[in-house]
């Protein structure tokens, strides 16, 4: 066999050489410097038309929502995201208009419920968003690529399907087993959004539970907005060096925000807001309904602080706080 | 007692699985099929999860294999490089997988229905069901037998099963030993003919017949003998179900008002 | 550039194919028993002759010595060890006669001291010890591909140099961007030892401070003992799960072993026993001084808790960890 | 204040250690010349450790790359891996490099003195040195100065410096930018000449005269003025070096009775 296989879309995101990998992040600083700012300013800083978005966490839980709905407030376009288990998030950046692409694992679904959200399709079928097809590990693997400063890793994912055939990967051979490996290309967003619990003002994030692949996504962001649920002193941050998930050289913009997962959940503090949610996949059935809901929730509000107490305020949080803490069952409302 | 559908796939499925195991489950069916199974034959069965979480504690069904029950007093919580690195070693045995479409060689589609570029129906994706059917020792899917489902050709080849036949996973380059083992469906329970690699027909469910299961499926099934008749659950697994596993009616549909 | 280089060194230790590392992993228990014995138990169970040998740890920080000395004891020969900033560990082995081959990033030193060992010079000089050159970074990476479950992996370091002709590793051309990368192989330790502040009776182990690459190592070992200062019940592992740096699953042994890195630093527990350091630094300046160290603090002792009362027992560990938390000052004693 | 040869070499090496840039360092000379920078000019210079310490706040010299110290009250304290990660896309300006002999390219040998097989000597290996060299922005050698260091054609290159000279990095696929930058000796202060890739003379201590360098490099040395003198360490900075960063005399030598 000459010829490796092949994917036959063009990437959407090329990876950097390490040169031109070094180069971008050889110019990021590394003082230690007050990064806090609010979500309108970090967003209309850091995110620009045409971006090619990474977003941590896993599609409904620990999502940077407040990040995500101040990018629809200031209107940005043609986002391009890695979906790499994309939920609610990228779900209401299609909503508020902001997509064009998605490099899909897992899209257009909210996992258990049965309440199929519309907004995918509609665009897909309109011809206004285009996709191609990865999977979840590929994403973790695509990150870590770029963590390490490579341009690709070879897997043993994605071979033999259409996946493979509707994805840029490529493949390669091993020099020393001669099997054949897919490689991925090193994943480097222009933009990263991050919802961390706890951050200090320079960036250094702490992370419990699962880290999914934000320790990786963090660092192959060309540039990286945390919110935090919670800022604390980087004394407490050295009290536990190797707590930190996220060092501070990493992130560019840290903007305080409680409940800035909101509807969906923070492992730990608050779980999914599932009235929010159904009232939002109901909305997703059609088009006006879709408009209407983000009018309400985000043009309507002029902040994130606003929009938690359009949804119930603090009365709502403390419920979803003792839902979390199982001193309380949730409720199943789709 | 009387047992609904999703309840007799359940207990099929929750058969299928060994103590001391590890399995990749997904929220829905093939987490209730692990619970049951925990519950019932498999205390040490051992849950994992592909966003990281490995072996929780469970105290309600999670909505999404990320959320923090998935690592509630789990022996560990990792990133999904951790977990999805552990499965290409070996680590992982089972691994459960669904989708809209399947073929005689186990492949799955969960990403569009027609042509890519201009689909019918898009569906989410591989998430982890790439990784998971190229990574796990034994696959076990879950699906809807209907003639519609159980194609000749899928339209899109999410996740890997035997791909084009003998020898088509070592050639495209995936590690062995690995691949589809078990379908779990609305009718009985398929395995796979060791030779060929197509789909075969195991077993039935109390009151389906074999021609039930032929005019359902959209491929020649290999037969080799009378599917035997699967055991129903117990009223003893009905009732763990019912008032420990999905006491909200999650999964049985009761808490959106179906059933 | 048709021929992409390579070294010329025929590899210690060969990639397992993804293949088979799936044969043999597949093969280690899930099953949560559990798995204490003594060092001399773990060793004649899980240490053969001839093994490739990767170290956690340090060098001479968080090293499994009560395993290496009881590897010593048994008398193991012709062991392959990985170098992976390799001092006190590596050197002790090497004094106990077995050691046939290192496969050197660090090795041979002890770093800061000033007196120089004569164990791995006159080791090499007689011939009866071979070599190959890898970095530090280099190995830190053959261990994440066979913890990826992965033959190798493309890094940016070793090229053009002559610890790259002296290795066995390979280069590739990344597919996407034409870079000439530096192709590692994985690298699978037969055995790895490894010592950490506190394991359960299963296998999972807690780490703090800096983890080197122990995450990976413990990961990539085809059998992995564990030795560990305090032995915690699983219901604390459970209560914390992101700490676990080391799953059950990896692990083969767990060895309750307190001061279990002595002589060497235990980080946040005790430091250097710089007097103990000194005397065996002064010891291999000789063969037959090395042999009577050998003989005096393991041939001649029972077990590794005997050796520690003959190094000063309960008064000197307590020194040792008063100078860790800097209550006290350290002595030079070189 | 008298102070010696050891205390300028560090005074020089800290000089050129700029404020808020990341600094690989190894225990000894390195470490006491960037300690001595954030006590003078340079108080937020980030040191980083190969073993995963990054900004630790200090209380002794460390004797190792690895111990506790190293990430005392650090920033982060991660594994080699990251750090090398980090390094590798960037992260990281300055690496201090030591070695046993050294070429007019910067190129570094610490692994064996004569042949490879049948070593005349032989060293600890790269360590780190290689990832270093192959990934910092700007690599400082810190060296002894003498003819049999010094050599047209090191034995073996460990670490990289500019290879066989203009492009020899990029040829062997190293990440640009990047490569040796200085060379601080126990005569005086190499750096690199922009276009030929080779060692230039830039300065030299107090009483050392161009000659006095000649003699002890093996080499054709680039010299295209009379080097500068370099500044000695003030007393002040002696104070700081014995009292502060060594007060014990581990790097001086003091604590085994040298100096």
């Amino acid at each position: 066999m000459n010829e490796l296989p092949q994917g036959d879309m063009e990437l959407a995101s090329r990876p950097l050489t390490a040169g031109e990998a070094r180069t971008w992040f050889g110019k990021k600083s590394r003082e230690q410097t007050d990064k806090r700012m609010t979500a309108k300013e970090a967003v209309e800083k850091f995110v620009h038309d045409g971006d090619y978005v990474g977003i941590g966490g896993f599609g409904h839980v620990r999502v940077p929502m407040a990040l995500i709905c101040e990018i629809v407030r200031r209107k940005k376009r043609n986002l391009r995201i890695a979906g790499h288990t994309a939920c609610h998030d990228l779900d209401f950046l299609m909503a508020g208009g902001c997509v064009s692409h998605v490099d899909v694992a897992y899209s257009f679904g909210h996992e258990l419920r049965p309440v199929r959200t519309r907004v995918g399709d509609r665009l897909i079928k309109a011809g206004k968003l285009s996709t191609q097809e990865w999977s979840n590990a590929s994403f973790s693997w695509r990150y870590k690529a770029a963590a390490m400063g490579v341009s690709f890793i070879p897997v043993k994912v994605m071979l033999g399907t259409d996946t493979f055939k509707y994805s840029g990967a490529k493949t390669v051979r091993c020099p020393f087993t001669g099997e054949i490996y897919c490689a991925l290309p090193a994943l480097y967003p222009d933009v990263v959004l991050m919802h961390v619990p706890r951050a200090d003002k320079y960036g250094n994030c702490q992370i419990e539970g699962i880290s999914i692949a934000d320790k990786d996504v963090a660092r192959a962001g060309k540039r990286v907005i945390v919110s935090a649920e919670e800022i604390i002193d980087n004394s407490a941050i050295r009290e536990n060096p190797h707590l930190t998930m996220i060092p501070y050289f990493c992130v560019d913009a840290v903007v305080h925000q409680p409940y800035g997962s909101h509807p969906c959940e923070m492992p730990g503090s608050y779980w999914f807001d599932e009235e929010v949610i159904a009232e939002y996949l109901k909305a997703t059935q059609s088009e006006e309904d879709t408009a209407a809901y983000v009018k309400k929730y985000v043009y309507d509000v002029k902040d994130f602080n606003e929009y938690l107490q359009l949804v119930g305020g603090e009365e709502k949080m403390k419920r979803l706080e003792r839902i979390e803490r199982f001193e309380e069952s949730p409720p199943y409302p789709w | 007692m009387k047992h609904s559908l999703t309840e007799q796939m359940i207990r099929t499925a929750a058969g299928l699985l060994e103590d001391n195991k590890t399995c990749f489950v997904g929220s829905g069916l093939p987490l209730a099929a692990a619970s049951l199974a925990k519950k019932t034959h498999a205390p040490n069965l051992i849950l994992v999860f592909e966003a990281g979480g490995f072996d929780p504690e469970f105290t309600r069904l999670p909505l999404s294999v990320g959320e923090s029950i998935t690592f509630y007093h789990a022996t560990y919580a990792g990133g999904m490089d951790d977990i999805m690195g552990d499965a290409g070693k070996g680590m992982v045995d089972y691994g459960f997988l669904g989708g809209a479409q399947i073929d005689m060689y186990g492949n799955l589609n969960s990403t569009v229905i027609g042509d890519y570029f201009h689909p019918k129906a898009r569906f989410p994706g591989s998430g982890g069901a790439n990784d998971v059917g190229s990574l796990c020792f034994k696959t076990i899917a879950i699906m809807r037998h209907e003639k519609r489902r159980f194609l000749e050709h899928v339209d899109f080849i999410t996740t890997p099963g035997y791909l084009d036949g003998p020898g088509g996973r070592e050639r495209a380059g995936l590690p062995a030993p690995g691949g589809p083992w078990r379908v779990v469906t609305t009718l009985g329970m398929m395995g796979y003919d060791d030779e060929t690699k197509r789909m075969e027909l195991l077993g039935v469910y109390e009151g389906v017949t074999k021609d039930d299961v032929i005019k359902e499926t959209g491929f020649e099934l290999i037969i080799k003998a009378e599917p035997e008749i699967l055991p129903a659950p117990t009223s003893e697994e009905i009732r763990i179900f019912r008032e420990e596993i999905d006491p909200v009616g999650v999964i049985s549909g009761k808490s959106k008002g179906k059933d």
